[in-house]
């Protein structure tokens, strides 16, 4: 009765250290040092790049070296072409997150909260979960033709599982001695939901939309490259047949970073709405 | 009719039937949507639909690109496209599977002599110098059951090899030349300008299967799913002139084919311009496709010959 | 007020918690009735199953036998008029919402409009002693202070039946004292029907106007005992009081008896 | 006590069966009448079901090593990503160092980098299991980083102030504190090894289960694409069950506490 | 034993909380020192800072400003020789562990062989009178019992300092008792030095050698009372001591004093 799962998010009650202060001075520092050591990984991994392709094992012909790549990314920044093909790519996956992540959330929640669905559920979710969303591109055309719509069910497919699991899981993490007070004060389904059943999933649905969000953009392109839709897909697939080797791994080097910029993003939403989640909090100064 | 860009607007000219039909076509074009592949062959219709040959015929045509034959299937059937531009290989087997699918012209051909455009190519040092040599060898292809590794086997077994020791692997057409340098794979069966590159880097043309086997055999066709070709034989006649007419004009005009490959494809001006192409036209050789169909059966490839009064329509 | 009328009923009570590692019979029958406007504190050994009791009649846990009615009818789930308190106060409260929200949520969830609401909590907060604290949020609190927060949630309820768990545990001397007093003066005047959980045995004599001394496990009612002090009490003249040292002995000698018969050896 | 076993496990078979038996119901009368290839009926699936998968060459030569391939890399996804996330999640430092990469690679299409990964590990079983590892060890490591840091503060004071550090802290404190968190990781990855099992086969192969359904679309064998997915649905309930079976172990402190205060 | 010399000290110590909503100065400036062997009790309000400096002195929470050495040497990580029993008893249990690993688990990471490891933890829960659930998880325990775990796993520690924060706030009274007397023992026997936070004037008294009473926040130390009871104690006749009278109705004023230092206005 009175185990907290350490995962779980519910009890806290400690004088622990201070949460992150908006502006203090040391937080500030903190952070600062964060994106330096950040910075530093990437460099570090340039690197590694940079001597593996100069090592010779793969040749620069396949695989340039990442000055190059670098090169040719800031080359193409210049020209609308390249921010036309990531402005399609962010859109069909803009869209088929959102689709994705709601109809998730909505499901997760109502699945994880009704037992009977819960259970008469289960085994139809775990075969739909690992049917590849390669298989249902067929359909998919089928059903939407050669378009963004047609890409966009293949997008929404895989990363709404992602999102569906962490919401059933953190919705089942709810702390019992939190859940009985709130039955014992008389809380309606509405209220226990939002106050209680919300907060307590929370985490888990930031994690499962950090990996949704991923997922989401593999898919995006991965569309792109099979069904022929615009975005960096497609246009992986010219540079690849030109073949154009620094063009191909400057949009690889583009969509990590909008795999970067989604994580910054989901980590500021969550220094926001999980500053009182141990995670967040233990960074604060100690 | 290919004159047509040539002739004065004449609008009171008596009535033929000719500029009646350029009337109406100026009047009101038939949208159509034309499924192609992202390769160099698509170049002239490209071309041809930015010159405005195809308008010229009536047509509004969006070339739709798709990026292999599974995909283009279900977009025809779908109504998605109206035409696309195929292997004729997929087009006997989808029609084999029960799917109503029609060819209505050929496209483009492979050299029935020469240096054909597509080869089976063997890195440098290779020791494999005759198609019997590629037995018990591992062999890239495109796509597996398909004309590429049916040809190859057939163009093996006349050679006197035994093509069932032949282990075919998958690699796309762009990843062969680095799995050949890698030694991941003996040789690789891939199209101009892959040929190009790899016999430019020291490799060796072993054999050009089509050529060895069905010399001259269409590379790609026009299809139409069966109901089209019922509901609207005007259209399909109205396509067929008017690929024709294309074919013809880009036979002149090959700047413009060049700088599609450059446009679409974005291949370097200078490799567009040495690009070898196969023949295009719209004439079909139902004798060939025949033999393809016949190879297949006697290869296991097709369990029953499919009925080729079923799917060209011409 | 009804005096002879019952507003909650024991019955034959029992529940055995089913585990892995076999049954645990927690409660082995439990009866006693409560009148409306009564303040009945609970005292019996450490792990007897006063929790236990609590959360049965709470109706956050069903007995394996035995009923608890409630003005008549049976609970099966929390009764709406019902505030409880619980032991484990720490993880009662929501570390996402700040001191007051915690204590506003249930008043919200009931409807209350703004206005009234802000009234309460903010009433409830200082009676703890807690009005300082209101922006802060509760791991940002002392276990007392945390204790307190959720002593103010249970009375801005308002509610007709006050059950709480060992609520003081985790206050210092002088704060329970004032808690104590506070006690008596919400169900004086609100006129609520309080059951309170304590393992201080002045603190029961002190507050109750009855004490059910419970058995150990498996546990039964040992003793069921009116306390006859004056209405009016004072930390320092009711404690001084010889009748309070007669209780508060008596009180002690039935826990000793039931301490005694769990270390007595059982099957 | 046996009435309610049986009871009990006639309620839990009609609740695994009930919805997939309604929506195969649904599937037969709306395909009833249609004639669309692409959307056979469920008799017709169920045909080229047996015809395909229940054929000994096919069971050896293409499930079984797909399975395998399958098995090994989720199985080194797992540990590489418990690894991997418990050292990154209990050492900030090294989490802000490595989380830009890590973000960086989680993005990119597994398709894309199969290229290079031919041409560094072959065309062989390796490279498959790179790209199935590339892609599952996310979620296991990802998860397993938020469940070290969300650890009680209490539990964690504990810890510290008993010294309880190295491998025994890993043991008995870090991995199971984080074990809920773990678990969720662990069933996400499983299914998405599924998947990149499949995708894995789509290049450079010749055969496996992820091959012939690729391969079956190609053909337009479009009954036999399906019967092939239904296949993969079907080893995925299966990989579901055995996963159940292991939480509940795993995770049986977790359940107890849950379920007995329940009642 | 060296009486005159200094076992732990600390000096000026100040802490200040940081958080959204502004710096909290948790303790003001505390400093006093402890020989080896003594039993301290530390009292003082809710909420004014005994678990911060609890946390301070055992390494686990650095000090805004002052230090705190232990044998000389500043701490700055938790010290191998001490034990420390957390308020939070609830919570410092490993949930996915029994009761007997959790109790074996430090002794474990202390590299105590099994079969020794195995004695001292049953002696340890038998002490506590737990010998019945050696094979419970924690979360099948009542509140109580899970707080005697925790005693029972710092006493099987056997360390040289034993640091308690309210350890016996939800044990019933005959427990307590026990418990009281088990400390006692405990350090009269190993010779331990015991920090015993408590908000129970009267326990303070029945088992310190020295009582610190802490000021309302921000803290220092009001008051530093040497308990002049008799070195055997027990909980009748001590108790009935016209000194522990005394000195208990002392702390009681310091705290009453703390207290009213507490509600008068603060800026
Ligand atoms: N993590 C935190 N962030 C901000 N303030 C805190 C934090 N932890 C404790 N405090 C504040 O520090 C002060 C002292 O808290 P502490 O827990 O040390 O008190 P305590 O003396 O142990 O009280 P109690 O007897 O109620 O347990 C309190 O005012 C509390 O609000
Ligand atoms: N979830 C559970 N599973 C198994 N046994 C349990 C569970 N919860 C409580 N018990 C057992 O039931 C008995 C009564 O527990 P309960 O918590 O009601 O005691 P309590 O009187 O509240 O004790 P305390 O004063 O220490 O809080 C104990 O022996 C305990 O071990
Ligand atoms: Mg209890
Ligand atoms: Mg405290």
């Amino acid at each position: 009765m009175t185990a907290v799962p350490a995962a779980a998010t519910a009890g806290t009650a400690v004088p622990a250290p201070g949460r992150p202060a908006g502006r203090p001075p040391r937080t500030r520092s903190r952070r600062r040092r964060k994106a330096l050591l950040g910075f530093l990984g990437v460099l570090g991994f340039g690197a590694t790049w940079e001597l593996f392709a100069r090592s010779g094992v793969v040749k620069q012909e396949y695989l340039p070296t990442f000055t190059t790549t670098v090169g040719r990314l800031v080359t193409e920044l210049g020209t609308t072409k390249l921010w036309s093909v990531v402005g399609d790519t962010v859109l069909t996956w803009a869209i088929g997150l959102a689709l994705s992540v709601s109809a998730a959330l909505v499901l997760g929640t109502v699945i994880g909260l009704v037992p009977f669905l819960r259970r008469a559920t289960h085994t139809t979710v775990e075969f739909l979960r690992p049917i590849p969303s390669v298989a249902i591109i067929p359909l998919a055309v089928l059903l939407a033709g050669l378009s963004r719509e047609a890409a966009l069910i293949v997008v929404v497919y895989a990363p709404f599982w992602q999102v569906l699991i962490q919401v059933m899981y953190g919705i089942a993490d709810v702390d019992t001695v939190a859940q009985d007070t709130a039955r014992s004060f008389g809380l309606g389904r509405w209220h226990r939901l939002r106050h209680l059943v919300l907060p307590t999933a929370l985490p888990y649905v930031i994690t499962g939309f950090r990996l949704a969000a991923s997922i989401a953009l593999v898919l995006t392109i991965t569309a792109e490259l099979v069904i022929g839709n615009p975005g960096i897909g497609l246009q992986i697939n010219l540079y690849r047949s030109a073949p154009d080797a620094p063009g191909l791994y400057a949009l690889v080097l583009v969509t990590g970073l909008l795999g970067l910029l989604v994580n910054l993003g989901t980590r500021a939403i969550e220094r926001r709405v999980l500053h009182w989640h141990p995670s967040v909090r233990r960074e604060g100064p100690q | 009719s290919s004159d047509a860009e040539t002739e004065p607007d004449a609008p009171d000219t008596p009535d033929t039937t000719e500029t009646d039909a350029a009337d109406q076509a100026d009047a009101d074009p038939v949208a159509i949507t034309i499924g192609a592949l992202s390769i160099s062959e698509t170049a002239p219709l490209w071309a041809a639909v930015d010159a405005g040959v195809f308008a010229e015929h009536g047509l509004d045509v969006t070339v739709q690109p798709i990026q292999g034959g599974a995909q283009a299937m279900p977009a025809l059937v779908n109504g998605d496209v109206d035409f696309s531009v195929g292997q004729p290989f997929g087009a006997l087997r989808a029609s084999l599977q029960g799917l109503d699918v029609k060819i209505i012209a050929n496209y483009a051909s492979s050299y029935a002599e020469g240096d054909d455009i597509n080869a089976v190519v063997a890195p440098a040092g290779s020791d494999i110098a005759s198609p019997a040599d590629l037995a018990g060898k591992r062999v890239a292809v495109n796509s597996l059951g398909a004309a590429g590794d049916l040809t190859i086997s057939a163009a093996v077994e006349a050679d006197g090899g035994d093509p069932s020791t032949i282990e075919f692997v998958e690699v796309a057409f762009p990843d062969a030349k680095a799995q050949l340098e890698a030694g991941n794979i003996d040789a690789a069966w891939v199209p101009e300008p892959f040929v190009s590159m790899i016999v430019g880097a020291g490799g060796s043309v072993v054999v050009y299967p089509y050529q060895a086997v069905l010399p001259g055999l269409p590379t790609l066709v026009i299809q139409a799913t069966g109901s089209t070709v019922a509901d609207d034989p005007e259209l399909v006649a109205k396509v067929r002139e008017a690929f024709a007419a294309a074919f013809a004009w880009a036979a002149e005009n090959d700047d413009a084919v060049r700088q599609a490959l450059v446009d679409n494809l974005n291949l370097p001006a200078e490799a567009a311009a040495g690009l070898p192409l196969p023949t295009f036209t719209t004439d079909l050789d139902r004798d060939l496709i025949q033999g393809l169909a016949d190879l297949a059966v006697e290869h296991g490839y097709f369990d029953s010959a499919p009925d080729l009064a079923q799917v060209i329509a011409e | 007020m009804a005096e002879r009328s019952v507003l909650l009923s024991v019955q034959d009570l029992k529940k055995t918690y089913v585990s892995a590692t076999g049954p645990v019979e927690a409660i082995g029958s439990i009866t006693f009735d409560v009148r409306p406007g009564e303040l009945v504190c609970i005292v019996g050994p450490s792990g007897c199953g006063k929790t236990t009791l609590l959360k049965c009649l709470s109706g956050l846990l069903a007995p394996t036998a035995g009923s608890v009615t409630l003005d008549g009818a049976p609970v099966t789930e929390p009764p709406r008029t019902m505030a409880v308190v619980f032991q484990e106060y720490g993880r009662s409260l929501y570390p996402w919402l700040t001191v007051r929200d915690n204590v506003a949520l249930p008043l919200r969830a009931r409807g209350v409009p703004r206005a009234e609401r802000t009234t309460a909590v903010e009433r409830a907060l200082e009676e703890v002693g807690l009005s300082q604290v209101l922006h802060k949020y509760p791991w940002q609190l002392s276990g007392g202070m945390q204790q307190r927060v959720a002593i103010a949630r249970a009375v801005a309820y308002q509610p007709e039946i006050l059950v709480m768990d060992e609520p003081f545990a985790a206050v210092d001397a002088q704060t329970r004292a004032d808690l104590e007093d506070l006690v008596r003066r919400v169900w004086q005047d609100l006129g609520v029907t309080v059951l309170f959980v304590t393992h201080d045995i002045d603190e029961s004599v002190y507050l109750g106007e009855r004490v059910l001394v419970l058995s150990s496990s498996p546990t039964f009612v040992q003793e069921d005992l009116a306390i006859d002090l004056p209405a009016q009490r004072d930390q320092l003249s009711t404690r001084a009081l010889p009748r309070f040292t007669e209780l508060r002995t008596h009180v002690y000698e039935q826990i000793q008896r039931a301490k005694r018969a769990e270390t007595a050896p059982t099957p | 006590m046996s009435g309610a076993t049986i009871r009990r496990a006639a309620a839990s078979f009609a609740f695994a069966v009930g919805l997939p038996v309604l929506i195969v119901l649904g599937w037969a009368l709306a395909t009833r009448d249609t004639v669309n290839l692409y959307l056979p009926s469920p008799a017709r699936v169920a045909q080229a079901f047996v015809d395909t998968w229940l054929d000994p060459e096919t069971i050896t030569g293409d499930v079984l090593p797909s399975l395998a391939r399958f098995g090994i890399g989720v199985l080194a996804s797992i540990a590489i990503g418990i690894v991997a996330g418990t050292v990154i999640g209990s050492t900030p430092w090294l989490r802000a160092l490595l989380e830009p990469m890590l973000e960086f690679f989680r993005a990119i299409p597994p398709v894309v980098l199969v290229p290079v990964l031919m041409l560094v590990l072959g065309i062989g079983d390796s490279m498959k299991l790179a790209v199935i590892i590339s892609g599952s060890v996310w979620p296991v490591l990802l998860n397993t980083v938020e469940g070290v840091r969300a650890m009680d503060p209490v539990l964690a004071d504990t810890s510290r102030s008993y010294r309880i550090r190295g491998p025994l802290a890993y043991r008995y404190f870090i991995l199971p504190a984080a074990s809920p968190q773990i678990m969720a990781g662990v069933r996400l990855s499983l299914a998405i090894g599924l998947i990149l099992m499949v995708i894995s086969e789509m290049f450079s192969s010749s055969s496996g289960l992820g091959f012939q359904i690729v391969y079956f679309q190609r053909q337009y064998m479009i009954a036999e694409m399906w019967s092939g997915t239904l296949l993969l649905g079907l080893v995925g309930v299966v990989v579901a069950a055995i996963f159940t079976v292991v939480e509940r172990r795993v995770l049986h402190w977790y359940h107890g506490s849950r379920e007995v205060a329940r009642g």
